[in-house]
């Protein structure tokens, strides 16, 4: 794992001969598609998780889907412009955004192979998540006191759905960062956990863009509206 | 009571003598079984072998034995429907309403999610890794963790045999009909947690295979390589990714309205019931391109082996292949043109429909001219095929009449409508899991099918299939609408009568196969396929030996071009030798793991206890089910490795097994 | 969208091209096999069914089918004799066909395989673009009578037909004037079905708190059958009801004659009628409260309870007034007969 | 990871790239740090572009969806590039057309389905409560 080959895993042949990389598909030689035989493990396993991740974002687009149909059918209750809160908004998706920053940073740590920056980044991640959440939570604990619940009408139904199910994948997060950060504690820069943090990035980095559809759809052109 | 939630005795049904016979029936059977292996000292072995196996061609093979248990529960299901409809004119019959609405609902249910699907994605673990040349598909622990979580989800559907009730929706279940209001029983609320839990087990083979593909194949096995198998697999594969978490998310979404009082498709409070039939839809037909594409792949190896030709116009299937898989998401309103949508909505999703008749004809003709010029040989996986391409034709012709928006505002619900899918169902997939089974089979269990009974069985299927459906075309014209428990309808009746026979033929078809399968095993010393290559196969995976051992191949095959195990064969018959000489060298391979089996255990009981609304069980399943996770997280070592040595001694039985083959077969020039 | 002429497939166009069809390759008995299977159906469906219409709106529908399924077999019966011919002739055994295991790729035909279906589409979704315009079931119906405006709420699991003009109503019973466009306005009180008549042509959904429209027509006096084609629940199966085509002047006398009697659909009533009940017999209100069927849509009357608060006796719980017999011949259990 | 022969014989593909692989960006111009750096200031500033579009006077009242929507497919744009390491090149081929093909779904599953529910709701017109008949 410590040797990590950047541009020259492109021999400087090739380079010449093929500056945009263009060229034919030689027998065995490597292009990116799989021609030179199984790929490594840590392509595999992200880009495994690449595809759960997109499949996610689907499921996602449902509930987006229901919530664009849903947003009008208030059936007599609150709207969303009675209901959000910009501010509180704004928080949460400072939070998030920052959240995916140090999420990254935490990458890169561990790409240094630095456990305690490594920890401590993800420790900042994980704690910006659960502030996230807090704001969430508290944001629907209001809304069930306004009377304003899931059951109140269709398009709260939706709401909570779409923004909950956002919140769900956020704990779920942060469940899984516990105890990865437990395992990269006892067991030191493995493969395998060098893995699963990669693949914990790219699902912490995927839930800040669903969440900027959230924010934007749901919150901005509710408020606005 | 309380710490049972909804549960007590009323759940079984002691008062309805049928219900409660067959699950009588099948208990003790399954007890004999379970009772019979313990006597045997079975457990130890299948534990080992099968049970925590993560070996893709042991999960396959255990789906194909689940898709075969539910073919046969989905079977009786229909046997009963069909014997219902003629009892049942001007009559009661035998089925009251609330009885024969769970099983329609069950057919449908099991027949897609626990039959078809299970069959084609066991076909596809099976035999996609040994065609790309690999050893195990790219997340070996997950295809466990898939299978079991698919065995739990048909479980639960059938528990409800027993303990309470399947929904009586129908297999889709449309709102308000579905909501707590017009459905209190637990019947779709086992539907709901059956499919949830049996979905995420799909959508994690969508992944894994996806991955498979597109990262995992031999040297040189480029995308224009891969047999048609694969392509179409890894299309459909893209189809579940795709069109999953859409029926995830609306069956949340009605879980929602029932369990925690939402409104997504009440009546009350502005919830919108067209919304469902939207949504379902949306994945409900890419679903059935789900279900036929990979049975595509498989006629495409069948008609290229039995015609002794590659496959016409490869690219072009390609192309139709990805066609259909693109443009399979552009048309589900076709499910509903009667909703009223208006005439821009349904002439855009009709012609669009009628589209895909493109990327399918394409397909056939170019089956036409693979046998075209070559040597036809009438095996039984080649008479499921010409089978196939014939019915499919005039039952994918009967799907383009409905796609015609006027055309199918006389024709939607009716039995022309049931005709139609079950005629491009059972051609398209089942008869493909048919084709799919005789012909890998060999390559599973190292013997072969027995051809004669095989033979009478397809006939038999054969003739059954068309006596039961082309008369639900003619009583679908004459108006008959669909999930009728009685029927007053004199006009009906002598259809109904041809078909009810029809299924009588079907069930001698079924003792066929079955009896097939039986007499294959007690004969199959003689049906020994030594070779591995019984077929005189085109691909890959017909170069190693019947069975596969753990690791497929000693040494990764090097492709050098389309059909390479052909260009093996020939090599090797000009040098007399199958060996390119090369040092073997230690394999890794992933060790077992009881994850997917206790993860199964666990979804099971979180299913079962949140059906009976027991929370308590619920979370203790969570926990469990959690634990597990950090559990398999947690240990060391995945792999183990097998000694170059020993995987020589392997190969070396094989090779030699081959060698004497391809002497004495002679290939024309 | 003239009135059908008589209904036997003498007269219908497919027949005739089926017939050449079969003719053809005079000789191949799959062919003809093929053949007789929709022949089979057209000539069983003189008593009813979708092959049989009485309107201008089925007629309609049934030309549309046939022109499709016509349009299709011209390449699908050549597809199929190809697939078995070709099968046939290169089967191993046969060694005059010959062995060419290079012909893997052809331009040629490459080309011809997709245009084939390519062009057969492209008349199809004209078919399709033009009829989905013309059969769309919120159109009226060309016609120098003023339709007949009717009311539909499907019900657990029964139709209720409401008349607003003549303010009367029928349940598992309706009465249409022969040769008027009748205009339906559709909803549900509980779940979903479908209005269908099989002879009169296009159906639609109803739902509840929605209003569907549709518009249909019998062209000739009789009784034809109607039902639900869409499952709402047990009672499902005895959702059918008898379509009376009479004469404009029966239907008016038949609407006063009801109106004189008794049974009273208002609010209270409708109540009692949303309860769950299976096979329930025709029966009329002499009185319908006026905006009624709005209220339902606008659930002002609130959906149907459910299985929760019925009825175990299965037994409608109004008060309806059996239908006069003169009116429309009253069965509930429908036959075949014309 | 990219030794060109792994024990077992099988020869690992070089010009291959997980999604969001680190190594991507050591070719990239703003790489490593930077790359984050950049990549979350311009999400904070593409954040309070879109905070403020939604509140100010200063565009057309009917145009601010198509701002809003706009400001975020830029911000995701950002994310995708600068913290998931997107690149056009040929190592990222694979990772590209998987979120090609997502996004195609997502289009067709929302756009089609609020274009279908639009028309059927349209169909189906009911009046609200408040003009409700004059039944009991
Ligand atoms: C994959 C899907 C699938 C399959 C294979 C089938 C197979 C069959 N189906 Fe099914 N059916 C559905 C999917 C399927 N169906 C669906 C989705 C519905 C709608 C449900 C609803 O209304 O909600 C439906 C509804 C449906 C109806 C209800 C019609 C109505 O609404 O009125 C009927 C009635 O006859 C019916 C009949 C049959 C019959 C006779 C078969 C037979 O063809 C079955 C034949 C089976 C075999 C021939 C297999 C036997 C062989 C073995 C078991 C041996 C296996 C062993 C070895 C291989 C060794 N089906
Ligand atoms: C494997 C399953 C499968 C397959 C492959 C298909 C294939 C097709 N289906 Fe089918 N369908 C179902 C399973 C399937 N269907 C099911 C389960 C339902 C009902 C579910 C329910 O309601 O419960 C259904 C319902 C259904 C409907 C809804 C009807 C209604 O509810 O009113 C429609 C309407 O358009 C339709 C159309 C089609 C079309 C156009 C194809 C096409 O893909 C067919 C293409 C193939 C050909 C056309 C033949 C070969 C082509 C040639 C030889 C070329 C030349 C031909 C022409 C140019 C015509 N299907
Ligand atoms: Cu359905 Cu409106
Ligand atoms: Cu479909």
């Amino acid at each position: 794992m410590t040797n990590h080959a950047f541009s020259s895993d492109i021999s400087p042949a090739s380079q010449t001969l093929d500056p945009h990389e263009l060229g034919g598909h030689a027998a065995r030689s490597a292009t990116g598609h799989g021609e030179g035989g199984p790929a490594s493990k840590f392509v595999t396993v992200a880009y495994g998780f690449w595809i759960f991740l997109l499949s996610d974002i689907i499921m996602f687009s449902a509930l987006f889907a229901a919530y664009a149909v849903l947003a009008k059918a208030t059936a007599g209750g609150p709207t969303g412009k009675d209901l959000f809160e910009p501010a509180r908004v704004a928080v949460q998706t400072g939070l998030l955004l920052t959240s995916s920053f140090t999420g990254g940073l935490a990458t890169l740590a561990a790409y240094r192979r630095s456990m305690a920056a490594t920890q401590l980044w993800l420790f900042v991640t994980g704690l910006l998540g659960a502030a996230f959440l807090f704001l969430e939570m508290q944001e629907f604990a209001v809304m069930i006191g306004l009377q304003a619940g899931p059951s109140r009408s269709a398009f709260l139904s939706a709401f909570f759905a779409l923004v909950g199910c956002h919140g769900a994948h956020v704990s779920l997060g942060l469940l899984w960062l516990g105890t990865m950060m437990a395992q990269l504690w006892v067991k030191g820069f493995r493969a395998d956990i060098l893995r699963r943090l990669h693949c914990f990035g790219l699902f912490w980095h995927a839930l800040d863009i669903i969440w900027v559809a959230i924010f934007t759809l749901v919150y901005l052109l509710g408020a606005s509206s | 009571m309380t710490m049972l939630g909804k549960l007590d005795w009323s759940a079984i049904p002691f008062n309805q003598p049928i219900p409660l016979g067959a699950a009588l029936g099948v208990f003790l059977a399954a007890a004999a079984m379970l009772g019979w292996m313990t006597v045997k000292g079975y457990w130890p072995y299948l534990w080992r072998e099968w049970i925590t196996s993560v070996d893709h061609k042991r999960i396959g093979v255990m789906y194909i034995v689940l898709a075969m248990l539910m073919l046969l529960r989905g079977f009786i299901d229909a046997i009963m429907m069909r014997t219902q409809q003629v009892l049942a004119i001007h009559g009661p019959g035998y089925l009251p309403p609330e009885h024969y609405d769970q099983i329609f609902s069950a057919h449908g249910t099991i027949m897609i999610f626990f039959a078809a699907m299970p069959f084609m994605i066991g076909l596809m673990n099976f035999v996609v890794p040994l065609q790309l040349g690999i050893r195990d598909v790219a997340f070996p622990t997950l295809n466990s963790v898939s299978f079991w979580l698919t065995a739990s989800g048909a479980l639960l559907v059938n528990i409800s045999l027993v303990i309470g009730e399947f929904a009586r929706t129908g297999w889709l279940p449309y709102a308000p009909l579905s909501e707590t209001t017009y459905s209190p029983g637990v019947g779709v609320d086992y539907y709901l947690w059956a499919i949830q839990i049996s979905g995420v087990g799909t959508l994690l083979t969508g992944v894994n295979l996806v991955t498979t593909i597109l990262k995992m194949r031999a040297p040189g096995m480029g995308y224009l390589r891969m047999p048609m198998f694969c392509w179409t697999s890894l299309a459909s594969n893209l189809l579940i990714v795709a069109a999953f978490p859409i029926l995830t998310a609306t069956l949340a979404m009605l879980t929602l309205d029932r369990y925690l009082g939402f409104h997504f498709f009440t009546n009350e409070a502005g919830g919108n019931q067209m919304m469902f039939v939207n949504l379902i839809w949306a994945w409900g037909h890419p679903e059935v391109y789900i279900l036929v594409l990979p049975a595509f792949g498989i006629y495409s190896e069948v008609f290229s082996t039995f015609s002794s030709k590659p496959l016409f116009g490869y690219r072009s299937m390609v192309a139709a292949t990805m066609f259909i898989c693109i443009v399979s998401f552009m048309v589900w309103l076709h499910h509903f043109f009667t909703m009223g949508a208006g005439a821009d909505v349904n002439a855009a999703f009709g012609i669009a429909t009628s589209v895909i008749a493109v990327g399918t004809g394409v397909k056939i003709y170019n089956w036409l001219f693979t046998m075209y010029g070559g040597r036809v040989r009438f095996d039984t996986p080649m008479l499921w095929a010409l089978a196939f391409v014939t019915t499919f034709t005039v039952g994918g012709m009967t799907g383009v009449l409905l796609a015609v928006p006027p055309a199918d505002f006389v024709l939607h619900n009716s039995l022309f409508l049931v005709a139609h899918f079950h005629n491009v169902i059972i051609s398209g997939v089942l008869f493909g899991a048919f084709a799919g089974f005789t012909y890998w089979f060999p390559k599973a269990f190292g013997f072969r099918l027995h051809e004669g009974w095989g033979k009478a069985a397809f006939w038999v299927t054969l003739a059954g299939y068309i006596l039961v459906f082309v008369p639900l075309y003619i009583v679908g014209l004459l108006g008959m609408t669909r999930r009728l428990q009685h029927i007053d309808m004199d006009l009906w009746a002598p259809w109904l009568r041809v078909a009810a026979f029809g299924v009588l033929v079907m069930i001698a078809g079924a003792a066929l196969q079955i009896t097939q399968l039986l007499v294959s095993i007690r004969r199959r010393d003689k049906l020994r396929d030594e070779t591995g290559d019984p077929w005189d196969g085109r691909s890959l995976e017909w170069s190693t030996s019947s069975p596969p051992p753990v690791f497929n191949y000693a040494r990764l095959p090097h492709v050098e071009g389309e059909e390479p195990y052909w260009r093996i064969k020939q090599r090797a018959s000009e040098e007399h030798s199958p060996d390119r000489g090369e040092a073997y060298e230690p394999i890794e391979m992933p060790r077992n793991s009881p994850t997917g089996f206790v993860t199964a255990f666990f979804s099971t009981l979180i299913g079962f206890a949140l059906i009976w609304h027991i929370w308590w069980l619920a979370v203790v399943g969570f926990i469990g089910a959690y634990a597990t996770f950090v559990i398999f997280a947690w240990r060391d070592h995945g792999d183990y490795e097998i000694p170059a040595n020993e995987v020589a001694r392997i190969d070396h039985d094989h090779m030699a097994a081959r060698s004497t083959l391809l002497r004495s077969r002679e290939r024309p020039a | 969208m003239e009135s059908a002429k008589s209904s036997c497939p003498t007269d219908a166009s497919f027949p005739g091209l089926l017939a050449k069809l079969v003719l053809l390759p005079s000789g191949c008995m799959l062919m003809r096999l093929l053949g007789w299977i929709p022949a089979i159906a057209i000539l069983s469906s003189c008593a009813g069914g979708v092959l049989d219409p009485q309107g201008p709106v089925g007629s309609a529908n049934r030309m549309i089918l046939l022109n499709s399924l016509a349009v299709m077999l011209v390449i699908v019966v050549p597809t199929l004799v190809g697939l078995l011919a070709v099968a046939w002739k290169f089967r191993a055994s046969n060694s005059n066909a010959p062995y060419d295991p290079d012909f893997t790729y052809s331009g040629r035909i490459e080309l011809i395989v997709w245009s084939i279906p390519t062009l057969t589409i492209l008349f199809l979704g004209g078919l399709i673009y033009y009829g989905s315009y013309q059969l769309d079931p919120r159109k009226p119906i060309l016609s120098a009578q003023p339709p007949l405006d009717i009311q539909v709420v499907s019900l657990d699991w029964k139709w209720l037909f409401l008349y607003p003009e003549q303010g009367v109503g029928a349940v598992n019973q309706l009465v249409i004037p022969a040769g008027v466009p009748v205009h339906f306005k559709l909803t549900s009180a509980s779940v979903m079905n479908t209005f269908f008549v099989p002879q009169l042509g296009s159906m639609i959904y109803v739902m509840n708190g929605m209003q569907t429209e549709l518009h249909l027509q019998a062209d000739r006096e009789g009784s034809f059958f109607g039902q639900s084609a869409h499952f709402s629940g047990d009672g499902f199966s005895d959702m059918n009801f008898n379509v009376s085509a009479v004469s404009a002047d029966a239907f008016a006398r038949w609407a006063s004659s009801l109106r004189g009697g008794g049974g009273v659909l208002n609010a209270n009533a409708y109540r009692e009628l949303a309860r769950q009940s299976t096979d329930v017999a025709p029966a009329s209100f002499g009185h319908v409260q006026p905006g009624l069927f709005d209220a339902v849509v606008r659930q002002t009357l609130p959906p149907g309870p459910g299985p929760a608060e019925s009825a175990a006796g299965g037994e409608s719980q109004a008060s309806p007034k059996a239908l006069p017999a003169a009116a429309a011949p009253m069965a509930h259990h429908l036959q075949g007969e014309e | 990871m990219t030794k060109i022969a792994s024990k077992t014989g099988e020869i690992k593909d070089r010009r291959d790239s997980a999604p969001g692989e680190e190594r991507i960006t050591e070719n990239e111009l703003a790489g490593g740090l930077a790359g984050y750096l950049l990549g979350f200031g311009l999400a904070i500033l593409l954040t309070i572009a879109s905070f403020l579009a939604a509140r100010t006077d200063l565009i057309y009242q009917p145009a601010v969806v198509s701002a809003l929507v706009v400001l975020a497919v830029a911000q995701m744009g950002v994310h995708l590039v600068f913290f998931l390491h997107l690149t056009t090149g040929p190592d990222n081929t694979n990772n590209i057309l998987a979120l090609a093909f997502g996004v195609l779904i997502v289009a067709l599953v929302v756009l089609g389905s609020i274009w279908i529910m639009a028309h059927l709701d349209e169909n189906m017109v009911v009046m609200t409560p408040h003009q409700a008949g004059t039944m009991p």
